[in-house]
């Protein structure tokens, strides 16, 4: 299994952000990707996920395999901390048992019965990532997952990371700050797309066809700026 | 010896415990012989026909209906000035009991409107101002139902009854203006004899003695088990951090 | 997909859910109704199929911003969108949810705001028949246009504007099969009219709702 | 404060801010009535006086958990609360707010309606007066109501409930004296009344309102 | 200007959470609230903003010196960032020139004109903190100030908080990360409250007028637990 991300573009309300992504990952190994507010790995991560559809470029990975963790949890707030759990095990198909494993990965036991809206704001995001383990997907995708986790919690997520990747999983991870997990980051500067370039390219010749290279994202119709007068 | 004492939980719970079975009985012993002779030993009235023993239980309710919401307005009151939390607790004790009162009310009043009126409902001033108070009730309980902190909840649901109170006084007002309608005036009030024969008249006291007393046990009953939900809670509470 | 049916219905049920109060809210649009006309019984009795017809979409209406809205702003759509579950099915399933905890009682409790209304005798059976056939499609119809508008933040008003066209022709035909039926005339042609409406909504309006989400997803 | 007044009108005449969905949910509102009533000239001309005053009040509702709720989500009211502006003054200029751009816009589109109902020619004068009149108390009261429920997640329709019963007294002599002034007749106490509930309710809420917020903000 | 917390008590949810909190901060102060997920930090930062009422104790400050700085940043979606900051300023009365020394100090002049619903995560945040600079306020308490900065942007905060507490200032706040400020740390862990006394002080005698000392927590008079039956 692994995942292969071959000149991808996307982009954000309609807004071209990053362009020419390249990177692969093999079984068990980490992605950290890096990179300044707004560079764009939200916008990646949803790609990868499914939620919109990549401007140009491929994604090969296998269907269903991938599990995304959002800026949001997914809790509903006025069901205990087990019933979210249970809903996301049989929307996944996972026993009772895996349930239980979660709880206990992420500390969770004390707080099962407890209504989510009555957490606090590191006890909720110990469950919203408990559901990772649920999904039984190979592949984690999760944007800045230790937001508000103390000390103590991010060692957690780190050895549930670990586990996941010794079991023949992949993680790529969006953060800010350092795991201490071994994994290779990933720099995203340099793929920020060039707010020039599809100007220029629409003022060139060739813009009918917009036939250039395939991994090229389409022209913008709009973005050809010298018939604005 | 002040009565704010009753106002404390424990207090409260050893002190009711002590006469709940007495309130019980002296419920029992007037509701049941009310309503036996109401039903069993008073005559049909001639233009009536048997239809007017449905009055033992219909007034009765429509009575109750009106005065537990008072009585909510004024624990409420209470809850708001002096904080005790067991008149929070009897107010909100008090509503589902006060709404199936007005609910009886109302279908008592509808079974009798068949035979009397020839239908099942209209809207007279009277009839109306009830069904708005049943509106209040529903909103009254579906708001202490939405709030999960209890304080919070028995704040705003007392600030409702009172703005609430002051509203369906104004409508009660409003449906004046209409053309006025078929319901029944005052029947017990100062001069009986013009109103309800002098044989059905005191099997309708008893019966609303005994309402009283029936809404007084409930509400009780209701009210400690609210204390004993609250206590649950705040064990639960502590067990959480412990 | 049992699992999300489960789930709705049961946060339906919990503090502030909002099972029983479209109920309520068809109880006091129908109780507003000679507040404001005065209390005369027979215009009553004359607009009373219209105006239960109207109440009971409006009602519905007034819950359908529940439908997927909580959902999307909690993350919880975008992981079922991620989830093994197809688009189709998790449309299916909250419209199905929306009926049995909106449209169901609004059926059952029908029949007793009649009698408010000083429907006539004859009508109590057409109500109960046109609700049951008519009903679902206004469930299906909102989900459609909550999953238009599931992008817009407290997006309620824009939602009513968008679904209360769509809910023009089984209002129509719901209110016509029953005031005919109430009169004992012939009511066959809206009845199944009425009843095409809702089947055929049932069939198409989930996939192109899960289209829409989609799309606003993205 | 004016900020704050400013800011609430902006925002509603943003893309997706709702200004413009309460009169479209009017105008549609009262549109159903035919279909659902039947199309018969007379009927209508009876009932419009009660069908315009209950379409109002509904369309006002419906914009209601807009006031709070919005700025409780994205945590504004925490900070108006700890900012100098005194809850009081908050409250009463998102009423204002409220009102501006739901109740007048009524008012005005409120004549055009009638047309379509068949409103007697003598009533418009009257449908005026009673809807500028009666609709800045809908606001009030409206707002007070969405103070209460600001904590409920999605507590539209709690609101609702709510909130109707509380609107019996204005549209009760709203409509009054608008079908006594469409028939020639008196009206000068419900007018009174009317006035005397909309005065009322601009003069004390607020207050009850801002304590409400402060409580569930704790 | 100083601001002294003695004995203070606080609760959520209706559950006693914090008491016999004590400090005290002084001007060009800055305090960090330190302690696992679900100690109370968001409690103690409410209860301090005057959000809810503090159930024992004292908090000595001036009125309206206080600026709170919650985990939602109370920003509207369809206005700008500019519109965004304009109104915190009228509120707080502060002037245009405010307004732009806000956005220079957070790197936001190129943002001023976005919707704010079009900003990454990271944007809104630092968009949520320029709104401090306009409150005038001495005190900032601040919920997770940093969550979703990058590397730079916190650096940028870290030095407008230096300068806000050169002016004479106070900053407190709760994070779980280091800032690389100059401030003492307070750990919240050992005012936990200790959930068996108020059960212990519910069951004992004189439980009637809860007149015990006065910093302590009013009785919650549903804890005695001896006569559920
Ligand atoms: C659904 C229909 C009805 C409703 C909601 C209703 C409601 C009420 C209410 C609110 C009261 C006032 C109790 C009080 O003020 O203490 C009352 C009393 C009474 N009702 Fe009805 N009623 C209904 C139908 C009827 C009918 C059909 C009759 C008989 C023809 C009737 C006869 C009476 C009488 C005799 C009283 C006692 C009056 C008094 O003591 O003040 N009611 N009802
Ligand atoms: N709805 C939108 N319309 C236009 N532009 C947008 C929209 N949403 C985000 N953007 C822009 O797209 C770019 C990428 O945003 P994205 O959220 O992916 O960044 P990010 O790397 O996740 O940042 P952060 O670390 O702050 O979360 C940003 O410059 C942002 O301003
Ligand atoms: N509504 C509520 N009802 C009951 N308990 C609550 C409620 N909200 C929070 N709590 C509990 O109160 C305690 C304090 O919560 P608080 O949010 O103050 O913690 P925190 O220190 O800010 O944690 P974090 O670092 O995760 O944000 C927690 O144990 C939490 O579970
Ligand atoms: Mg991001
Ligand atoms: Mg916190």
């Amino acid at each position: 299994m692994e995942l292969e991300v071959a000149d991808l573009a996307c982009a954000r309300g309609g807004v071209l952000v990053l362009e020419g992504v390249n990177f692969r990952l093999e079984a068990g190994e980490a992605l950290m990707l890096r990179g300044p507010n707004g560079i764009g790995k939200t916008t990646l991560l949803r790609t990868l996920a499914g939620l919109q559809p990549p401007l140009a470029g491929r994604i090969d990975m296998p269907d269903e395999a991938l599990a995304y963790g959002a800026h949001a949890d997914g809790l509903k707030s006025t069901l205990t901390a087990l019933e979210n759990l249970r809903f996301w095990a049989r929307v996944h198909g996972a026993g009772e048992g895996e349930i239980g494993r979660a709880l206990d990965e992420f500390n969770l036991a004390d707080l099962a019965e407890r209504p989510a809206h009555s957490l606090s704001a590191g006890q909720k995001r110990r469950l919203g990532l408990a559901r990772l383990l649920l999904t039984g997907r190979a592949i984690w995708a999760l944007d800045e997952p230790t937001v508000s986790l103390d000390v103590e919690s991010v060692r957690l997520f780190a050895r549930a990371v670990e586990r996941h990747l010794a079991r023949g999983g992949m993680a790529l991870m969006a953060t800010h700050i350092d795991l201490g997990l071994a994994a290779r980051a990933l720099d995203l500067t340099p793929f920020r797309a060039d707010p020039d370039r599809a100007g220029k390219a629409g003022a060139g010749k060739d813009s009918a066809g917009g036939a250039g290279k395939a991994a090229r994202p389409p022209e913008d119709p709009f973005s050809g700026a010298e018939d604005l007068a | 010896m002040s009565i704010w004492e009753y106002a404390n939980p424990k207090k409260f719970m050893e002190t009711t415990a002590r006469f709940m079975p007495w309130l019980v009985g002296l419920t029992a012993v007037t509701l049941i012989p009310g309503l036996a002779w109401g039903y069993f030993f008073t005559p049909e009235a001639e233009n009536f026909g048997s239809s007017v023993k449905i009055i033992y239980i219909h007034v009765p309710s429509a009575t109750i209906a009106i005065n537990a919401w008072i009585m909510m307005l004024v624990a409420s009151l209470i809850w708001l000035v002096r904080r005790h939390h067991v008149s929070a607790l009897a107010a909100k004790a008090a509503a589902p009991v006060g709404l199936t009162m007005t609910l009886i009310a109302l279908i008592t009043g509808a079974v009798w409107g068949q035979p009397m009126w020839g239908t099942w409902w209209a809207w007279d001033p009277r009839l109306t101002s009830f069904l708005v108070l049943f509106i209040f009730y529903l909103g009254y309980m579906a708001l202490w139902e939405a709030i999960e902190n209890p304080d919070t909840a028995a704040d705003l649901t007392a600030i409702l009854c009172i703005v609430g109170s002051v509203f369906a006084l104004l409508s009660r007002y409003a449906v004046m203006f209409w053309p006025q309608g078929l319901h029944q005036g005052a029947s017990l009030s100062m001069d009986r004899a013009e109103h309800v024969a002098d044989v059905y008249y005191w099997p309708l006291v008893l019966s609303l003695i005994g309402f009283g007393l029936l809404f007084l046990t409930l509400v009780l009953y209701r009210t400690r088990t609210e204390v004993r939900a609250r206590r649950l809670k705040a064990l639960e509470a502590r067990e959480r951090m412990a | 997909m049992i699992a999300l049916l489960v789930r709705d219905i049961r946060l339906a049920m919990r503090a502030g859910g909002g099972f029983g109060l479209g109920l309520a809210f068809f109880l006091i649009a129908v109780m507003l109704v000679p507040f404001g006309v005065g209390p005369e019984g027979g215009l009553l009795g004359t607009i009373a199929p219209g105006i239960l017809w109207i109440a009971a979409l409006l009602a519905c209406l007034l819950s359908l911003d529940r439908i997927f809205t909580l959902d999307y702003e909690d993350g919880t759509l975008d992981l079922l969108a991620t989830s093994p579950l197809p688009m189709e099915g998790v449309v299916a399933m909250k419209a199905l949810a929306h009926w049995l905890t909106t449209g169901l009682p609004l059926t059952i409790a029908a029949p007793v705001l009649g009698l408010l209304l000083n429907l006539p005798e004859s009508a109590y059976y057409w109500l109960v028949v046109t609700f049951l056939l008519g009903t679902p499609a206004l469930s299906f119809i909102g989900t459609f246009g909550a999953a238009l508008t599931v992008g817009v933040k407290r997006g309620g008003l824009l939602l009513s504007l968008l679904v209360l066209p769509l809910y023009i022709p089984s209002l129509t035909f719901g209110a016509e099969a029953l005031r005919r039926g109430a009169e004992g005339m012939a009511n066959t042609v809206p009845l199944l009219m009425l009843a095409g409406i809702t089947l055929g909504t049932i069939a198409l309006l989930p996939f192109v709702a899960a289209q829409a989400i989609r799309i606003n997803l993205r």
